[in-house]
C-alpha cells in the first residue's frame, strides 16, 4: 500500500494515540473498566495497523519475532513470578496482601498492577505474533 | 405463554445462535466455515452468561453514589476468560488450516479425505 | 532347611534355570548342561519334600497379598506332590530326549526353546503348589503363555495356525469361563483357599452348583473335555519333545490336576456328590472317552492318533473326579502319573521313528520293529500301560476307577471303561504288531538296524522302565493319595 | 513455605517452566530443564498423596480468598491419585525425549522447543483440572490442556496429523463449550462455582429442570472429551498421527483426566442419588460402555496401523472404566478408578514401545513390523508385556482392573455384564496377538532387516512403565488401596 498517501499519513498520526490509549487502559484498569486483556489487544492493534500499511517487514523490524516470543514468555513469568513472590513472602499464591504486610491494601494495589502488566505484555505480544505469523506465511 | 416467548427473548436468541453455529460446524465441509460456525456457537454461550449475570435495573458494578443495584460482575469476568480461550482456539484452528492448505492444497474436507484415500 | 523354604526353592529353581539358560544361549553345551542340572536339582528338591508330605505335613508360605484377603500363597499337599513329582521327574527325561532330538534335527531358536521349556515347568510347579484358586489361575496362565513359543516353534504358516488354535482355545476357556468361576466363587464364598472338605458347602445351591461345576470343568481347557479339545491335536505341529511336555509332563496334566483340585478342595467330595451335579460331568467325561477313542481310531498320522488318545485318557481322570468318592479320586489322581509315563513313552517313540525314518503315517510303519527294535518294544510297553494291562502301571489306576464307578453305583461307567479299553487296544496295538510281524514294503530291501540318536533311546527306555516300575510302586502312590479321600 | 503451598506449586511449577522453555530454546538445555520440572512435579504429587492419605483432604485458597468466593484448590484421595500418575507418566515420557536419537526426532528441529513448552502447558492443564475445586477453573484448565494438545498433535511430521488435530479441535471445542454451558446453568441455579459449596446448595435447590439440562450438557461435553463411545471419532486419528511421545503422554493421561471430571461432577457435585436413582445414568453409561468395548475392540482388530489400533483399544478401555463407574457401587468404582491408573501405565508403555518402533522403522504398519522381535527384542518384549496387560492376563495390572470389574458385576448379580466383559477381553487377545505373532514369528520385512534395537534412553522409560505394569499387577495395596479410599470418598461412605 505504498502509494496510498492518505492512509500512510493518517495512520502515522493515529498510531501514537492508539498505543497511548492502550497504555491508558492498561494502567487505569484499577480504577475503571480496563486491564491487561483489553490493553494488550489495543496495543497490538497499533502494530497490526502499522503492518497493514507499511508491510510485514516493517513490523518485524520494530518487533522481531524472537523478541516477541521472549515477551510472551516474560509476560507470563511476570504474572507467575508475582505469585511466587507472594508465596516467598509467606502468603498464598497470588495473595497480594503479602507483598506489603504492613499495608495489605497497598500490597494488593501493587500486586494487581504488576500482574495486569504481565497479562498486558503477553496478550499484546501474542496478538502481534499471531498476526505476523499468519501474514508471513508463504512469503518468508 | 407470551411471556415465555418475549420475556425470555434473550434465551431464544442464545438458542438460535447456538443451533446456527452447531449446524454450520456439522454441515459445512469448508474448514474456514467450520471455524466460523464454531465461533458463533461459542458466542452464543457468552451471551448466555451475560444474560445470567444481568440483574434487572442494575448498573455497571462499580461502586458509586446513588446506586445500590449492581449487575453481577462475575459472569462477565468468567466470559472474558472464555473469550480469550475462544480467541486462542480460533487462532490455533486458523494456524492448522494454513498448514493443512500447504500440505493438501485445499481446505475442503472432502478433498482432503479423497487425497488420504489415495495415498 | 525347613520344608516351607524348600517349597519356595522348588518354585524358584526353574525360574532361575530359565534365566541361566537364556544367559548361556551362545554356548549350546553349557546351556544344555544347565537345563539338565536345573532338572536334577528340581527333582531332588521335590523328592526331599516327599517324606514330610507323607507324614502329613503341609508346608505353606505366602508371597504377598494381591487383593485384600486374597494372597498369592502356596501349600504343598498330596495331590500337588504327585503332580510336582511327575512333572519334575519327567522334565529331566524330556530334556535328555530334547537334546538328542533338537540336535539331530538342527532346529533353530534352541535357546528360546529351552528357556520357554523351563518357564513352563515354572508354571507347572506353581500350579502344583498353589494354595488357593487365584494362585493356581495365575500359574495356569503363565503355563499357557510360556508354552506358546514352543508350539509355534517352527514359525511356518502351519505352525502359526496350530499355535493360534492352541492359544485361542486355552485362553478363551480360561479367561471366559474359568476366571468367571473363580471370581464367582470368591463373591459367594469369600475365600479361595484350597480347604479340605471344600469351601462351597452351604454357599451355593441347586442348579447353581451345576453351572459352577460346568464353568470350572469346561473353563479348564487344558483338561481337553470335549468340545474344547481341539487345541491338543492342533498343537501337534510342535517338535516332539514339546508334544511330550504338553501330553505328559505339564500342560494336560495341569488341566486335569486343576479339575481334581477343584473337586476335592473347592467343592468338597461330600458336597458335590450330595448335590448330584457331578452326574452330568461323568457323562461329559464318558462321552469324551468314547468319542475321542473313535476319532483316534480313524487317524493315520501317529502323533494325531496319540493326541486323540490323550483326549480320551484325560477324561478318565475327569471321570474320577466327577465320581466324587474316594476310589474315584484316588484312581483319577493316580492316572495322572500312570498316563504320564505311558503317553510320554509313546510320544518319544513317535519322535524317534520320525528322526530315524522321517515317517509320520502309521500305514508306512510296517516292519519298522526290525529296524528299530528298542523303540518299538518301548512303544509296546507304553501302549500296554495306557490300555491298562498288568504288570504295567496303568492297570492300577483303571482298577481304582472301576471300583469308584461301582461304589457310586454308576454301572454305565464301568461299561464305558471296559469299552474304552477295547478301543485302546484297537488303536494302539496294531502299530507294534505291524511293526514286528508284517514285513515292510516288498520292493524295499530289509534295512539294517537304525535307531534314533542315543539321547532319545535312553530317554524312551527310561520311561518305559518307569511304566513297569510304577506297577510295583503303586502302593506308595496310593498311600500318598489316601488323605485326599479323607482317609 | 513449600509444605504450605504444595497445592499451588503443583500447578505453578510447570506453568512457570513452560514459558521458560521458549527462552532457553536449545534442545539439550530445554530437555534437561523440562525433565527436571516434570520430576519435581511428580515429587510434589507423591508428597501430596501421602499427606492426603494421612489427613483425608488438603485445601488451599488461591490468593488468600476464602473458599466459596475465591478459587479453592483441594486434593482428596481421588484427585491426589490422579495427580500422581499424570505427573509420573508425564515425567517418564518426557525423560525419553533425550538428546539424540529419540522419538523426539519425529518433530522438526526448529519446532522442538515448542514441543517442550506445549507439553508442560498440557501437563499444567491436566493437573489443574484435577486439583481445582472451582467449576470455572476446570473449564479454563481444560482448555489450556486441550489447546496445547491440539498444538502437540499438529507438531507431527506427517501431514495426516493436521486434519486429525483440526478434527480434534472442532470436537474438543464443542465438548468444552457444552461443559461451559453446563457450568453456566449450574451457576445460575446455585450462585456458586465452588464444587463443595455447590453440592450442598444443589441439595437445597432440589434439582428441577435446570439441573437436568445442566447435567445433560455436562455429561455430553465430558463424554466428548473422554472419547466415550460414540463420541470418540476424534481420537483414533489424533493418536495415530501425533508424534509418538505426544501419543504416549496423551493416551495415558488426557482421557483419564476427563474420566476424573466425570467422576467429580457425577459423584461430588450432583451426588449419586440424583445421577443414578433419579436420572438412571447407570443404565445409559453401562449400555454405551459395553457397546463401545465391543465395537471399538472389533474395529481395532482390523487396523493395519498399530498406533491406530491401540487408539481404538483406548476407546474400548475407556468403556471398561465407565462400566465400572456405571455400577455406582464401591467395588465398581474401585474397578473404574484403578483402571484409570492401570490403563495409563499399560497404554503409556505400549505407545512408548511404538515410539521405539517408529524411530527405527519409520513406520508402525503391521507389515513392516514383521520379524521385528528379533531385531528389537527389548522393545517388542515390552510391547508384549503391555499387550498382556491390555488383555488382562494375571500378574499384570490389567488383571487387577478386570478382577474388580467382574466382582462388581457379580456382586449385583449382573451375569451378562460379567460374561460380556470376559468375552470382550478375548477380542483384545486377537488384536494383541496379531502383533506378537507378526513381530516374533514371521520372517523379517525389508525394513525390519535394517532395524536395530532402540537406544537405552528410550528403552529405559518404556521398561519403567512396563515394569510398573507388572509391579502393580501383583502389589495392589497402593493402586487398589488408594482407589478404594477414593471410591469411599466419592460414595460418601466416609466424609
Amino acid at each position: 500500500m505504498t502509494d496510498h498517501t492518505i492512509l500512510r499519513v493518517v495512520s502515522k498520526v493515529i498510531l501514537p494515540y492508539v498505543l497511548l490509549f492502550g497504555l491508558y487502559v492498561q494502567f487505569h484498569g484499577d480504577y475503571g473498566p480496563g486491564g491487561g486483556f483489553q490493553a494488550g489487544v489495543i496495543f497490538a492493534a497499533g502494530f497490526v495497523l502499522y503492518g497493514l500499511i507499511y508491510g510485514l517487514a516493517a513490523v518485524r523490524r520494530v518487533a522481531p519475532p524472537r523478541v516477541i516470543e521472549i515477551l510472551v514468555a516474560s509476560g507470563v513469568l511476570l504474572y507467575a513470578g508475582t505469585g511466587v513472590l507472594t508465596m516467598l513472602r509467606g502468603g498464598n499464591f497470588l495473595d497480594y496482601g503479602a507483598l506489603n504486610p504492613l499495608h495489605p491494601a497497598e500490597g494488593q494495589h501493587l500486586g494487581i498492577l504488576v500482574v495486569e502488566l504481565g497479562v498486558g505484555i503477553t496478550v499484546a505480544s501474542v496478538m502481534i505474533a499471531i498476526y505476523s505469523t499468519f501474514a508471513g506465511r508463504g512469503r518468508a | 405463554m407470551m411471556d415465555n416467548v418475549f420475556g425470555l427473548y434473550n434465551y431464544w436468541v442464545v438458542i438460535f445462535l447456538m443451533m446456527t453455529g452447531f449446524y454450520i460446524v456439522i454441515s459445512q465441509r469448508n474448514l474456514i466455515k467450520k471455524v466460523i460456525g464454531l465461533n458463533i456457537f461459542q458466542t452464543s454461550v457468552f451471551l448466555l452468561y451475560i444474560t445470567i449475570g444481568k440483574v434487572e435495573g442494575g448498573t455497571a458494578p462499580i461502586v458509586s453514589e446513588g446506586f445500590n443495584v449492581y449487575t453481577n460482575p462475575l459472569p462477565s469476568v468468567l466470559i472474558l476468560t472464555a473469550i480469550v480461550v475462544g480467541v486462542a482456539t480460533t487462532s490455533v484452528a486458523l494456524a492448522l488450516i494454513v498448514r493443512i492448505r500447504e500440505a493438501y492444497e485445499t481446505i475442503e474436507e472432502d478433498e482432503i479425505l479423497a487425497q488420504e484415500k489415495l495415498t | 532347611m525347613s520344608s516351607s523354604t524348600l517349597v519356595q526353592l522348588v518354585l524358584l529353581t526353574p525360574l532361575v534355570g530359565a534365566g541361566l539358560i537364556l544367559a548361556c544361549g551362545k554356548r549350546p553345551n553349557v546351556r544344555e548342561m544347565v537345563t539338565l542340572l536345573t532338572g536334577v536339582t528340581l527333582f531332588s528338591l521335590v523328592v526331599s519334600l516327599l517324606p514330610a508330605v507323607m507324614a502329613g505335613e503341609r508346608p505353606t508360605f505366602t508371597w504377598f497379598e494381591m487383593f485384600p484377603g486374597l494372597p498369592i500363597a502356596f501349600t504343598l499337599e498330596p495331590l500337588g506332590m504327585l503332580f510336582a513329582l511327575v512333572a519334575s521327574g519327567l522334565w529331566i527325561v524330556t530334556s535328555i530326549y530334547a537334546i538328542g532330538y533338537m540336535r539331530a534335527h538342527h532346529e533353530e531358536h534352541q535357546t528360546r526353546f529351552y528357556t520357554s521349556f523351563a518357564l513352563s515347568i515354572f508354571g507347572a510347579m506353581g500350579i502344583a503348589l498353589a494354595g488357593n484358586m487365584l494362585t493356581l489361575f495365575l500359574f495356569y496362565e503363565i503355563l499357557t503363555l510360556s508354552t506358546y513359543p514352543l508350539v509355534s516353534h517352527h514359525g511356518t504358516e502351519g505352525a502359526m495356525k496350530g499355535a493360534r488354535t492352541y492359544l485361542s482355545v486355552l485362553l478363551s476357556t480360561s479367561v471366559g469361563l474359568l476366571l468367571l468361576a473363580v471370581a464367582w466363587t470368591w463373591v459367594m464364598a469369600g475365600t479361595l483357599d484350597f480347604t479340605e472338605g471344600g469351601i462351597l458347602a452351604g454357599k451355593v445351591e441347586g442348579p447353581m452348583v451345576l453351572v459352577l461345576l460346568a464353568l470350572y470343568a469346561f473353563g479348564t481347557g487344558k483338561a481337553a473335555l470335549m468340545p474344547f479339545h481341539r487345541w491338543l491335536p492342533a498343537a501337534m505341529v510342535a517338535p516332539t519333545p514339546v508334544s511330550a511336555l504338553l501330553h505328559a509332563v505339564a500342560v494336560v496334566k495341569a488341566g486335569v490336576f486343576t479339575v481334581m483340585k477343584v473337586v476335592v478342595y473347592i467343592f468338597g467330595l461330600d458336597f458335590l456328590s450330595a448335590s448330584g451335579a457331578n452326574v452330568w460331568l461323568m457323562y461329559a467325561a464318558g462321552i469324551t472317552i468314547i468319542l475321542a477313542s473313535f476319532v483316534a481310531l480313524a487317524q493315520d498320522n501317529l502323533k494325531r492318533r496319540l493326541a486323540y488318545s490323550t483326549v480320551s485318557q484325560l477324561s478318565y481322570i475327569v471321570l474320577g473326579a466327577a465320581l466324587a468318592n474316594s476310589w474315584g479320586v484316588v484312581g483319577g489322581s493316580m492316572h495322572i502319573a500312570m498316563h504320564a509315563f505311558g503317553k510320554i513313552t509313546l510320544f518319544f517313540c513317535a519322535g524317534a521313528i520320525y528322526l530315524a525314518t522321517h515317517k509320520t503315517e502309521i500305514s508306512d510303519m510296517r516292519g519298522l520293529g526290525r529296524t528299530m527294535p528298542i523303540t518299538m518294544f518301548a512303544f509296546l510297553i507304553g501302549a500296554l500301560s495306557v490300555i491298562g494291562v498288568p504288570p504295567l502301571g496303568g492297570s492300577w489306576s483303571k482298577w481304582y476307577l472301576a471300583l469308584g464307578a461301582v461304589d457310586a453305583g454308576q454301572w454305565v461307567f464301568v461299561t464305558i471303561l471296559m469299552v474304552s479299553s477295547l478301543l485302546n487296544i484297537a488303536y494302539l496295538i496294531p502299530i507294534p504288531i505291524r511293526g514286528f510281524f508284517s514285513s515292510g514294503p516288498d520292493s524295499v530291501p530289509r534295512a539294517p538296524i537304525k535307531e534314533a540318536p542315543l539321547f532319545c533311546v535312553i530317554a524312551l527306555s527310561l520311561t518305559a522302565i518307569g511304566c513297569i516300575a510304577l506297577f510295583f510302586f503303586a502302593d506308595g502312590v496310593y498311600q500318598l493319595l489316601l488323605p485326599l479321600a479323607g482317609g | 513455605m513449600i509444605k504450605q503451598n504444595l497445592l499451588a506449586l503443583q500447578i505453578v511449577i510447570p506453568l512457570i517452566a513452560a514459558p521458560l522453555c521458549i527462552l532457553l530454546r536449545r534442545r539439550a538445555l530445554v530437555w534437561g530443564f523440562a525433565v527436571l520440572v516434570c520430576w519435581l512435579t511428580f515429587g510434589i504429587s507423591v508428597v501430596l498423596l501421602r499427606q492426603v492419605l494421612e489427613t483425608g483432604l488438603v485445601s488451599y485458597e488461591m490468593g488468600g480468598w476464602a473458599a466459596p468466593w475465591g478459587i479453592e484448590y483441594r486434593a482428596d484421595p481421588l484427585s491426589a491419585f490422579v495427580l500422581l500418575f499424570v505427573s509420573g507418566i508425564g515425567a517418564i515420557v518426557l525423560s525419553s525425549a533425550g538428546l539424540k536419537d529419540t522419538a523426539l526426532d519425529e518433530i522438526p528441529v526448529s519446532r522442538q522447543y515448542l514441543f517442550f513448552t506445549l507439553y508442560l502447558l498440557c501437563l499444567t492443564g491436566l493437573l489443574g483440572i484435577t486439583i481445582t475445586g472451582d467449576l470455572f477453573n476446570v473449564f479454563v484448565f481444560l482448555e489450556i490442556s486441550a489447546l496445547s494438545s491440539y498444538g502437540l498433535i499438529g507438531l507431527g511430521g506427517r501431514r495426516q496429523a493436521l486434519p486429525a488435530a483440526f478434527q480434534y479441535l472442532v470436537m474438543g471445542t464443542i465438548g468444552a463449550t457444552f461443559i461451559l454451558i453446563g457450568i453456566g446453568l449450574m451457576y445460575m441455579m446455585t450462585g456458586t462455582l465452588n464444587m463443595a459449596d455447590m453440592a450442598e446448595r444443589l441439595v437445597m435447590a432440589d434439582g428441577g429442570r435446570t439441573a437436568l439440562v445442566a447435567f445433560g450438557f455436562l455429561t455430553v461435553g465430558i463424554g466428548i472429551k473422554m472419547a466415550l463411545f460414540p463420541l470418540h471419532i476424534w481420537l483414533p486419528n489424533a493418536y495415530a498421527y501425533a508424534p509418538s511421545l505426544v501419543t504416549a503422554f496423551l493416551a495415558a493421561t488426557a482421557t483419564k483426566v476427563s474420566v476424573y471430571i466425570l467422576l467429580r461432577f457425577v459423584f461430588s457435585v450432583f451426588g449419586v442419588t440424583f445421577a443414578f436413582e433419579t436420572l438412571g445414568l447407570g443404565g445409559v453409561l453401562m449400555f454405551l460402555s459395553l457397546l463401545g468395548i465391543f465395537v471399538a475392540s472389533t474395529v481395532a482388530i482390523f487396523q493395519t496401523n498399530i498406533k491406530r489400533m491401540l487408539a481404538y483399544s483406548s476407546v474400548a478401555q475407556i468403556g471398561y472404566m465407565v462400566l465400572g463407574i456405571s455400577f455406582a457401587s464401591t467395588t465398581g468404582l474401585v474397578a473404574g478408578i484403578v483402571h484409570l491408573f492401570n490403563h495409563a501405565l499399560i497404554k503409556g508403555g505400549l505407545f512408548m514401545a511404538m515410539g521405539c518402533v517408529m524411530l527405527r522403522l519409520k513406520s508402525v504398519d503391521i507389515e513392516d513390523m514383521a520379524g521385528i522381535g528379533r531385531k528389537m527384542p527389548f522393545t517388542m518384549a515390552a510391547w508384549a508385556v503391555g499387550g498382556l496387560g491390555l488383555i488382562g492376563i494375571p500378574a499384570t495390572a490389567g488383571f487387577i482392573s478386570k478382577w474388580y470389574l467382574i466382582r462388581a458385576a457379580l456382586e449385583q448379580n449382573w451375569w451378562i455384564v460379567a460374561v460380556m466383559v470376559l468375552i470382550s477381553s478375548l477380542l483384545a487377545v486377537i488384536y494383541v496377538w496379531r502383533v506378537i505373532e507378526t513381530a516374533f514369528f514371521k520372517e523379517p520385512s525389508a525394513r525390519a532387516r535394517e532395524a536395530r534395537e532402540a537406544p537405552l534412553s528410550m528403552l529405559l522409560p518404556t521398561w519403567v512403565l512396563v515394569g510398573a505394569t507388572l509391579f502393580f499387577g501383583v502389589m495392589t495395596s497402593t493402586s487398589a488401596g488408594v482407589a478404594g479410599r477414593a471410591a469411599e470418598v466419592l460414595l460418601r461412605v466416609i466424609p
